[in-house]
């Protein structure tokens, strides 16, 4: 049974998750095929970044199955390293690497990891700094730049690593509401090239601009879920209306 | 049930730099100890003898006590080496996901961060033996060396605690963006993490080796020829005379604050220097 | 295994340890050279051997152990002779020196007898072999300093109602117009004679000592340099000297 | 029990292994009460330097810039010298100038002994550290709720005594149980001013019984266990003073 | 010159405040009459929070007069005790005790500073409690709270020093969009009740709700004033319009 391009790029099966006594997820399912972009969103603590952290095994999983393009996440001999080249992923807090310059940042993982000729890691290092709107920003270490222009680094690095897809967890959360527009507006270009991306975000108004299917999640399940015209004006779940009559 | 807050309930404990003391230079403490020397010595010059006044012995003595100092200053720099060179291995192993690794280098940590120092220098100078023969080859093991050894085995324990506590201090977000970005355990640490921890580590490991600078008069205990050993000797060939302990007590106090101040205000400054980048 | 003897003459070195701390047989001159009595007797032994001497200074509660661990060749460091002390160290006959126990104390206080110190704070000298006796038998509180110069001090200033010491050293105190105040008042108890030490085992080495000790004695070396440092002449030294002559 | 103690010296005949304070009732009175000497000068110097602290801390913010200059003084006086130093300069040159009092063995002998001297000496020595760490604590206490407590009428010694000391001293709590510590280990300096704590009656022992490696390691271990009833003691205090739901 | 019910509860005059060179306040006067719901909306900086921070003598004032109940507040002979009592204050940043549970907080200041009986403080402060709908969270800390139950707690622990004014400084900013709701509905009750209130508030929409009257402040003056009705809807002065078109 092996894995080919028409088959989801992540499909995750009755995924059970509990930290100690604590039940995060309760059975989630969904699958996200090649060039979608999902949006999930939901109150905090439903266990939204808890999910997909487990889409890269940053947390491991109790009970179910997740595949990325068809091998098993939940594997104890899983090649975590394999399997991180082709998932990407960006935090709300940046996490750039604050000793190194936006450059450095941005060509280490492919010199070190993926040990890729240094010269040609830089031409890339500086193309998809230049493609996130970055340019002359290059030797500018995290502490001189914005959250926006930090963030968009960190879109940067992961993109260094070609992965086949990309997780955003909140990426706008922390920043001040006048660089949020940058950042989206990257993320936006991504969709638009064909990445698949897997989004948690409060930005309903994006969310619904970008997203091919938006899932609701309330305490460990999903709640609800459908492509955005739908899921924004024909809500049924109580719970959904709740959420969305705050939000909005 | 909790909620996160980022409200400053408790702001960041801070290092500060206390105000300068007296606005003084450093410089001007030397005239003014000196002063309070010469101070104790004309009261008690006031008796009329016709021996030669206190500040007149201590300037006698000088000369031999400073000698004896340096001598600390050498046991001092060969002590922190030594240790942190040993500590920062022990500190990596404290880090270790390996448990025996790991168990084992915490309980050795521990063991000589809780030891009173002066007990330890007392190991080390009783029970090591004069001289080691490896392969016929006789490598003396003088009482200062064993000195340098049984400083060096506290330094050696908090320089581990040191290594292992700038790790902890750093944000898992750190970690978990190397570990997603593939990088291995070993890369992520000698990559991401120690470098940024080089510059938190640096004013602890200052403070330390003040410390461990202040510590060698301990060796005096044990018999090392170092500035407190010298000062006991020479009040003894003084005969003992009781208006000599001010200002030869005072002396040694005198060349340990011009040693150790500017290194305290040097290090309080790089604390906050990188508090501020951080 | 190798004689002691030997590895000195190939060092061209002899290690001696001696007191630093003890006016007038070993202290510290302002440069920082070891000197005194019984550096002097040691260097007699270094030229009879045709090497150089070396002093490391050592304190009573350390010599023993240093002998032991063979970092001195040869000790000569104000010890008294006891039979539990020649278990650990070789002890040559005869003794070189000789003092008793006793103490330095304020005339005012009036002391008279060992009994008198009975819960009193007396200042001794760490590792000094009477600080038990004297606590033991006579009920005296020790209360025991590093080296003399914490003790004298201590006395004079009242911390102790007196310092348990070797009466030697007591009488050249006695006679410094500093400590005009203060007696030797009581009986001298343990007198004992004063033995230099070498390891175990080296019996050549120590055959040597006391043919060296004879001599001192025979030719009154050791009257001549109480003599130069300032001391009276000792009833010890001057009937070894008769003895020997 | 006699027959345990026997046991010893016989471990002793048989084997060399020489623990006297075990077997000899003398040796054994000496090293129990060291032991007492050493964890009594540990909680009088505890509980003076804390004190010391929490005052200076408070003159520190004083408004008077020579009431701060002196603590600052004090502060790196005391931290950039040597403790024994510190001490031995406390005991024979400060001691021998302080007055003298009649003793009941009719002598004059200073006001003060030993066993004070290296109370004071080293209370004032951890003293020095509990200032700045206290200080520190205090500016950890954000303005605002000193604010809300002057907003509610509370007067400035009450915000001192229920809203910042409280607060501070919880954040505080690490590092003072860290010098603390350092204090208990740093009593065994008292030893050379011929306080009889547990490395001074060791020491005796083994001069008079030339049995160093094994006091060696006996101290080793009884400062082991001392320290580590001491950490564990301030750690579960710690816990118990942890504000719920912060850090 | 005594005072009676009948004159402003809190009567500002010409105030002027700077900080160092930075002048914050440039002659204001308003008058607050008992029962009064009055709102003080602005941009940030426009010296909003200083103003009513000089109301309780948290700040000083270098020229002007504050009456409350005819007491001049800045007066150095003042006694503070005594016009805390009649003022209390909410923070924007709630400000609560961390080491004190939510009754503890609330009974506090009675016990200590008003001397009050501990058992019947405590009566009271379960009363004030169950008023802000609190009911069962006596023991939590402030830490095991929201920001929203955080900030009720701290006006019930204002309520119970029984002031006759009480302030409250963008008491909602801080706080989740999901709780806002609840704790301006806390402010409305206290309104209804007949509590003097002075709120700086950036919510439009509440404002209009509550207030009787609403200040407009810019660069340290009072720029327009008058009541809700009026004020929204017909602005004069072209800053006030700018800024309503911005919040709104
Ligand atoms: N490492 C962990 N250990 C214990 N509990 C955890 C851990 N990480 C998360 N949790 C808990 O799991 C639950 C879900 O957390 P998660 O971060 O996935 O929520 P979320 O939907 O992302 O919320 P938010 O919108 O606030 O980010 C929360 O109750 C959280 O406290
Ligand atoms: N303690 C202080 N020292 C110096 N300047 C201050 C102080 N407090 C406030 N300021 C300054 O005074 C000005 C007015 O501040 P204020 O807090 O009153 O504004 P505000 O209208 O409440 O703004 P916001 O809506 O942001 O809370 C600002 O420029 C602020 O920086
Ligand atoms: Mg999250
Ligand atoms: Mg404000």
């Amino acid at each position: 049974m092996s894995w080919t391009p028409a088959d989801p790029m992540v499909s995750i099966k009755d995924v059970h998750k509990s930290f100690g006594d604590l039940k995060v997820l309760n059975g989630v399912s969904l699958d996200v095929m090649k060039g979608d972009v999902i949006c999930i969103i939901g109150p905090s603590g439903s266990g939204k970044s808890t999910l997909i952290r487990c889409v890269n095994a940053l947390n491991d999983i109790q009970q179910g199955s997740i595949l990325v393009e068809g091998q098993e996440v939940n594997d104890p001999a899983l090649d975590k390293l394999e399997l991180r080249k082709k998932v990407g992923m960006v935090f709300q807090q940046y996490n750039l690497f604050p000793h190194k310059t936006a450059l450095q940042n941005v060509m280490m993982a492919p010199v070190r990891v993926l040990k890729r000729d240094k010269v040609e890691a830089e031409k890339q290092a500086r193309d998809l700094l230049a493609k996130v709107r970055l340019q002359g920003k290059e030797d500018a270490f995290p502490g001189e730049l914005s959250g926006g222009q930090q963030q968009r680094v960190a879109i940067a690095r992961s993109l260094a690593m070609q992965p086949d897809v990309i997780l955003f967890d909140e990426v706008t959360a922390a920043l001040d509401p006048e660089t949020v527009g940058e950042v989206l507006q990257t993320i936006k270009d991504l969709a638009e090239d064909g990445m698949t991306c897997i989004l948690v975000t409060h930005e309903m108004g994006f969310a619904r601009e970008v997203a091919d299917h938006i899932y609701f999640t309330d305490r460990g399940v999903i709640v609800e879920h459908g492509p955005p015209a739908i899921f924004f004006d024909n809500a049924t779940d109580p719970r959904t209306k709740e959420f969305l009559s705050q939000i909005l | 049930m909790t909620f996160k807050t980022d409200l400053p309930v408790m702001m960041p404990v801070k290092p500060h730099e206390p105000e300068p003391f007296l606005r003084l230079k450093l410089w001007h403490v030397v005239p003014i100890a000196l002063l309070c020397i010469v101070g104790t010595t004309l009261a008690f010059a006031a008796d009329g003898d016709a021996k030669q006044s206190p500040l007149a012995v201590l300037m006698n003595w000088a000369p031999l006590l400073l000698r004896g100092f340096i001598f600390n200053l050498v046991i001092s720099v060969s002590a922190m080496a030594l240790g942190t060179a040993v500590g920062a291995l022990l500190g990596l192993g404290q880090i270790s996901p390996n448990r025996i690794m790991s168990g084992g280098s915490w309980f050795v940590t521990q063991f000589f961060r809780n030891a009173p120092w002066l007990v330890l220098l007392f190991f080390a100078m009783f029970l090591l033996p004069f001289e080691l023969s490896i392969l016929g080859l006789k490598i003396p093991f003088p009482d200062w060396f064993k000195a340098i050894l049984g400083l060096s085995l506290p330094v050696m324990a908090n320089v581990s605690e040191i290594v292992r506590g700038a790790v902890k201090s750093l944000p898992s977000g750190q970690w978990e963006a190397a570990e997603s970005l593939a990088y291995t355990r070993r890369q992520t640490l000698w990559l991401i993490i120690l470098p940024q921890c080089v510059k938190r580590m640096l004013p602890p490991w200052m403070n330390l080796y003040s410390i461990l600078t202040m510590a060698t008069v301990l060796a005096s205990i044990v018999g090392v020829s170092e500035v407190m050993t010298l000062t006991g000797r020479a009040l003894s060939a003084e005969g003992g005379r009781p208006e000599l302990l001010a200002p030869f007590y005072g002396f040694v106090l005198l060349l340990f604050f011009v040693y150790c101040y500017p290194i305290a205000r040097y290090t309080v400054r790089l604390e906050k220097k990188f508090a501020v980048i951080n | 295994s190798a004689d002691v003897l030997d590895t000195i003459k190939e060092r061209g070195k002899l290690i001696v340890g001696v007191k630093a701390d003890y006016k007038p047989y070993g202290f510290l001159d302002t440069s920082g050279a070891v000197i005194g009595i019984e550096p002097d007797l040691a260097s007699d032994v270094a030229a009879k051997l045709g090497v150089e001497v070396e002093f490391v200074p050592v304190v009573s509660s350390n010599r023993m152990q240093f002998l032991e661990q063979g970092k001195i060749d040869l000790m000569i460091a104000t010890m008294t002779d006891k039979p539990d002390r020649r278990d650990v160290v070789l002890i040559p006959d005869p003794n070189y020196y000789s003092s008793g126990t006793n103490i330095l104390s304020l005339k005012s206080l009036g002391l008279k007898e060992w009994e008198d110190l009975r819960g009193k704070p007396v200042c001794g000298i760490q590792g000094a072999f009477y600080n038990k006796a004297t606590s033991q038998n006579y009920g005296a509180e020790i209360v025991a300093f590093k080296g003399t110069a914490e003790a004298y001090s201590a006395l004079k200033a009242g911390n102790c109602a007196a310092f348990v010491y070797d009466d030697s050293a007591i009488v050249a105190k006695t006679n410094d117009p500093e400590w005009a105040d203060y007696e030797m008042p009581l009986p001298t108890i343990d007198d004992a004679p004063w033995g230099l030490a070498v390891q175990l085992g080296e019996g050549n080495f120590a055959a040597l000592m006391s043919e060296m000790i004879v001599d001192w004695h025979k030719s009154g070396r050791i009257l001549e340099l109480e003599t130069k440092w300032g001391v009276a002449n000792t009833p010890f030294a001057k009937a070894m000297n008769e003895k020997y002559k | 029990m006699e027959f345990f103690f026997d046991w010893f010296r016989v471990l002793n005949q048989e084997t060399g292994v020489n623990l006297p304070f075990l077997y000899d009732s003398y040796d054994r009175n000496r090293i129990f009460n060291g032991f007492l000497t050493t964890i009594w000068l540990s909680l009088v110097c505890l509980f003076f330097s804390v004190i010391i602290g929490v005052i200076g801390a408070w003159l520190q913010a004083s408004s008077f810039k020579i009431t701060r200059r002196i603590v600052n003084g004090y502060i790196q006086l005391f931290r950039n010298t040597p403790p024994l130093v510190q001490l031995y300069f406390f005991y024979f040159a400060i001691g021998t100038m302080l007055p003298r009092v009649e003793n009941d063995w009719g002598g004059q002998s200073p006001l003060l002994g030993s066993f004070a001297w290296a109370a004071i000496s080293l209370s004032f020595f951890a003293g020095a550290f509990n200032v700045e760490i206290f200080r520190s604590g205090i500016e950890a206490v954000p303005k605002s709720t000193v604010e809300a407590a002057e907003a509610l009428g509370f007067s400035k010694l009450q915000i001192y005594k229920d809203i910042t000391l409280p607060l501070a001293f919880r954040v505080v709590l690490p590092a003072l149980n860290n010098n603390l510590v350092n204090l208990v280990k740093t009593t065994t300096l008292a030893y050379a001013i011929a306080v009889p704590e547990l490395l001074y009656e060791a020491n005796q022992i083994w001069s008079d019984n030339v049995n160093v490696t094994e006091m060696m390691i006996f101290l080793l271990l009884a400062y082991f266990v001392l320290v580590g009833v001491l950490v564990g003691g301030m750690n579960r205090w710690e816990r118990s003073m942890k504000i719920p739901g912060y850090g």
